[in-house]
C-alpha cells in the first residue's frame, strides 16, 4: 500500500543528514514550510546547501537555520529583503557562501533537475557579470548562457492539501517554487494543512502528482512567519 | 504469455510507480498480487491508470498509450506530455516492462524498428522510457516466430538504448542481465538448460 | 478589452500562410482539434510542416489534411497507427517528409520553444540512430543529446473550456500536448466545447493562462475522429 | 512620479500583458486610461493581478514579487515559478516596467546592484524580465539623488542587460532609445531642451 504520510516533523526529517543539498520552497513567507524547517534546526544536520529564492526573515524559520549555523551555502535569486537580517549579517563577515542566480534561471535549472536535463541555454544574464566563467553560445545569431540543472538531496515543501499518495494542491501565490522543488530532490518531503482522503482531489486540478513526493506531514495550523517576526521571535524559542 | 505476465507482476515491489508496454506488457497488470498497490503511468498524460472500462463507460479521450480506453483510480492525476515526460525522463518512474525485437546480452534493446527500408519508423515513448526508468523489464517470447533467438550477442535491429535492460522474461526462462552477461534466474517447467542454451543466442550463466 | 473570440473556424484560421509550421494538439484522436484542422483544410493553405504526435486516421482530421496535399512534412514520434493510411502510403512513395523524434524529446523541445530555451540537453536516444549526426556531450561521465527548441507560427489546439481571456482547461487525457504547444506558437487558436464567462474557471485550476492563446473558438459538438473513421468518412464531405 | 506614471499607462496598449517592477513602477497601475483592460503577471506566479486588497482581507499567500498583499481578478491564474517564467522568458508578456540605476544611451540597464564591495548582491527576476519581454520601459528619476545623471554614455555598474530599454520616463522627459541612441520623444512642463541635456550624461538627439 502507499501511504506517505509521516507521524511528525521529526520523523519527516529524521535522516537529512550533514553536507545534504535541500530544496526549500516559498517566496517570502508566502509557501515556506516553517515547521519542517524548525525541525531541522531541533534535528541539527549541518554543512547544508540551502536552494531557496530568498534568505528568510527576523530569526525564525529559513533565517533561523542560518542563524544556527547548519548552513555552509546559499543558492538563491534574492538574499535581501525587509526584515531578513540574519544571512547579511553573516555574509558581510564572510561566514556563508552565496550563489545567486536570476529567479527565472533559478526556476528551470529546478525544473530540469525533476526532468533529467542536465543542462540548458538561456538568454537571461548573457553580457552580466552573473555569466561570467560560464559558456556563451550562439543560437540564431543571439548569444545564450548555458545553465546546469540543480538536484536536491532532500525538498522541503508546503501545500494545501495532500493525499496519502502524495498528491498536492496549493495555495494561491504560495504554489511558487514549491511543484518544481517536488520534482527535483530525492526525498519530498511535504507539510500540508490538510490531509485528505484519497480520492477526494481531483485529478484534473492535482498540481504535484504524488510520483514527486516521498513524505506527507499534515500541520493543520502552520504559524505564519510574518506574526511571529512582528512579534520579534526567535527558534528555538527556548533560546 | 500470461504466466510469464504474473512472473512479472510478482517481481514488483509494493507500492512501485509503473509504466507498462504497448501490447503484451499491459498483461502485467491484470496479476497484481493481493496486498500490494502499485501505480500505473501512461505516458500520455495519467498517473493512476485503472483497468479497462465496463462497456458502454468508454470515453475517447480518457485513453492508454496504446490508445485504448482506460479507467483513472481514485487517486490518479492528469498532465500533459512534458510533465509526464519529466516524470519518465527524471527517474521518478521504478519499473517499465517493454516489449522487444531483441535485446543483447549487455542489455541493449531493440524494439521500434526493424530497419527494414520500407517500413514507416515509429518510436513513440520507447527511447524516453529505456532512458530514464530505473528498472526496464522486457517481456517476450523467447524467439521469433521462425524460431530465430530474440536474446542474442549484438541487436541487428536499430537500438532503442545501450545496456539498459535488467531483466528477461520469456515463455522459457527469467534471464537478469548483470555486468553484459546473462544470467538465468528461472527456467519454466519442463525446460533444460541445454535447451534454453540452443535457442539463445548468446551464453547463458548460472551463478 | 481583452476579448479573443472569433466568430466561425474559417475566421480562426483565415491568416494561414503557406509554408507555415503548425503545431497540431492531440494524442491519436484526444484532444485533437478536428473542426479547426478541417477549416484549414477548406482554407488550403499548402507547403505546411505539422509537428503532431501521430500522422492522424482514416481519411479525417489530419490524415485528411495530410491527403489533402497540404503538408510537406511531419515531425512527430509515432507516425502510424491502427486506421493511419494516408501517411504511410505517401511515405512510401517518397511524397511527404517525416522527422521522427521521441515522445519525451518532441514535448520538451516544444516546451522549450514557449520557454525561450533554444536548446537543452537529454539522455533520450543516445547511442541510438535519432541521436546520428546531433552533438553528444558529457555531463557528470554520461552522454547526452542536445535538441533544439521547436516553436510554430500556429497552433491548433482543443480545449474543454475557455474564456474571453484565452484561459483553458482540458479533458482528462485529451491534455496531452495541447498545454504546451499552446506557449510555442506566435498564433495559438483554440477550439473549446464550452466558452465560460470570464471568472467561471478557478484560478488555481486554470491549466493554460490565456496569455498563451490568441483566438478561442467555442465548437460545441465536435465530431469524434474515431466515429467518423468507422463510419469511413472523408473530408472534405462532398469529395 | 504620479504623472510619470500616468505617462507610461497611456503608451501601454489595450489588451496587453504587463509586468510592473518593485517601486515606483507599481504606480503605473493606478492610471489605466478608461476603456483598456491590462493585464497585470507578476513573476511569483499569478497573471491577473489585482488592487490592494480592502485592509482586513490580506492574504499573507496571495503577494505580488514585492511582497505586498494584492488580489486576483476575476479571469486570474496562478502557477508555479517555472511556468512563470516562461512566460517571462519566452517573449509572451508585452510591456515591463523597471527601475533603473542606470541606463545607457544604447539602452543597457543597470538596476540590480551598485557594485559596492560589501553590499549583498540580490537579483531577482531582473535579469529574465530583459531578456524575454517585448518592450523594456524604465521610469526613474532623471537624476540621482546627488543630481548625478542616470542616463549616461555607459553604465558604471553591473548591467542588467545590455541594449534592451527601448523607452526611459523620467520627472523631466520621455527619450526613446534607437539605433544606440537617445531620442527626446516629449519634455516635461517647463523642461527646456539644454536644461535637459545639462543633466543627461549622454547625447540626446530629436527626429
Amino acid at each position: 500500500m502507499v501511504n506517505k504520510t509521516v507521524a511528525s516533523a521529526a520523523d519527516a526529517v529524521a535522516d537529512i543528514y550533514d553536507g545534504a543539498t535541500i530544496l526549500i520552497g516559498g517566496f517570502g513567507e508566502a509557501g515556506s514550510p516553517i515547521e519542517l524547517i524548525h525541525a531541522l534546526i531541533d534535528q541539527g544536520a549541518k554543512d547544508l546547501t540551502v536552494v531557496s529564492n530568498n534568505t528568510g526573515s527576523g530569526q525564525v524559520g529559513l533565517a533561523a537555520l542560518i542563524a544556527n549555523r547548519q548552513v555552509r551555502k546559499m543558492i538563491c535569486s534574492f538574499p535581501k529583503s525587509a526584515n531578513s537580517v540574519v544571512f547579511p549579517e553573516l555574509y558581510t563577515r564572510g561566514e556563508i557562501e552565496l550563489e545567486l542566480v536570476p529567479q527565472g534561471t533559478l526556476a528551470e535549472r529546478i525544473r530540469c533537475g525533476g526532468a533529467g536535463i542536465p543542462a540548458f541555454y538561456t538568454p537571461t544574464s548573457v553580457n552580466t557579470p552573473l555569466a561570467e566563467g560560464k559558456e556563451i553560445r550562439h543560437f540564431n545569431g543571439n548569444p545564450y548562457v548555458m545553465e546546469y540543472a540543480i538536484r536536491g538531496d532532500f525538498a522541503l515543501v508546503k501545500s494545501l492539501k495532500a493525499d496519502r499518495y502524495g498528491n498536492l494542491v496549493y495555495h494561491k501565490t504560495a504554489r511558487n517554487f514549491n511543484p518544481v522543488m517536488c520534482t527535483a530532490a530525492t526525498t519530498t518531503i511535504v507539510q500540508a494543512k490538510h490531509l485528505v482522503e484519497v480520492g477526494s482531489l481531483d485529478p484534473e486540478t492535482v498540481i504535484t502528482p504524488g510520483i514527486f513526493v516521498q513524505r506527507v506531514l499534515e500541520v493543520t495550523h502552520p504559524m505564519e512567519e510574518s506574526v511571529l517576526v512582528a512579534e520579534n521571535r526567535r527558534y528555538p524559542w527556548n533560546r | 504469455m500470461a504466466e510469464v505476465a504474473q512472473k512479472v507482476a510478482a517481481d514488483i515491489p509494493d507500492a512501485s510507480y509503473v509504466n507498462l508496454g504497448i501490447g503484451i506488457p499491459e498483461m502485467v497488470a491484470g496479476f497484481v498480487p493481493e496486498g500490494r498497490e502499485l501505480i500505473y503511468h501512461t505516458e500520455n498524460g495519467l498517473l493512476g491508470m485503472g483497468p479497462t472500462p465496463v462497456p458502454g463507460h468508454e470515453d475517447p479521450e480518457l485513453i492508454n498509450a496504446g490508445k485504448k480506453c482506460v479507467t483513472a483510480i481514485p487517486g490518479a492525476s492528469f498532465f500533459h506530455h512534458a510533465d509526464s515526460f519529466m516524470m519518465i525522463r527524471g527517474g521518478h518512474i521504478d519499473y517499465c516492462v517493454l516489449g522487444a525485437f531483441q535485446v543483447s546480452q549487455e542489455g541493449d534493446l531493440a524494439n521500434w524498428s526493424t530497419g527494414e527500408t520500407n517500413a514507416i519508423p515509429a518510436v513513440g515513448g520507447a527511447m524516453d522510457l529505456v532512458a530514464g526508468v530505473k528498472n526496464i523489464f522486457v517481456i517476450t517470447q523467447h524467439t521469433t516466430k521462425t524460431g530465430e533467438p530474440k536474446i542474442v550477442q549484438q541487436c541487428t535491429y536499430p537500438l532503442t538504448g545501450k545496456q539498459v535492460v535488467t531483466r528477461i522474461y520469456t515463455n522459457y526462462a527469467i534471464i537478469d542481465i548483470r555486468d553484459k552477461k546473462l544470467y538465468i534466474r528461472e527456467l519454466a517447467p519442463g525446460i533444460e538448460m541445454e535447451f534454453l542454451q540452443q535457442v539463445t543466442g548468446a551464453p547463458l550463466h548460472q551463478d
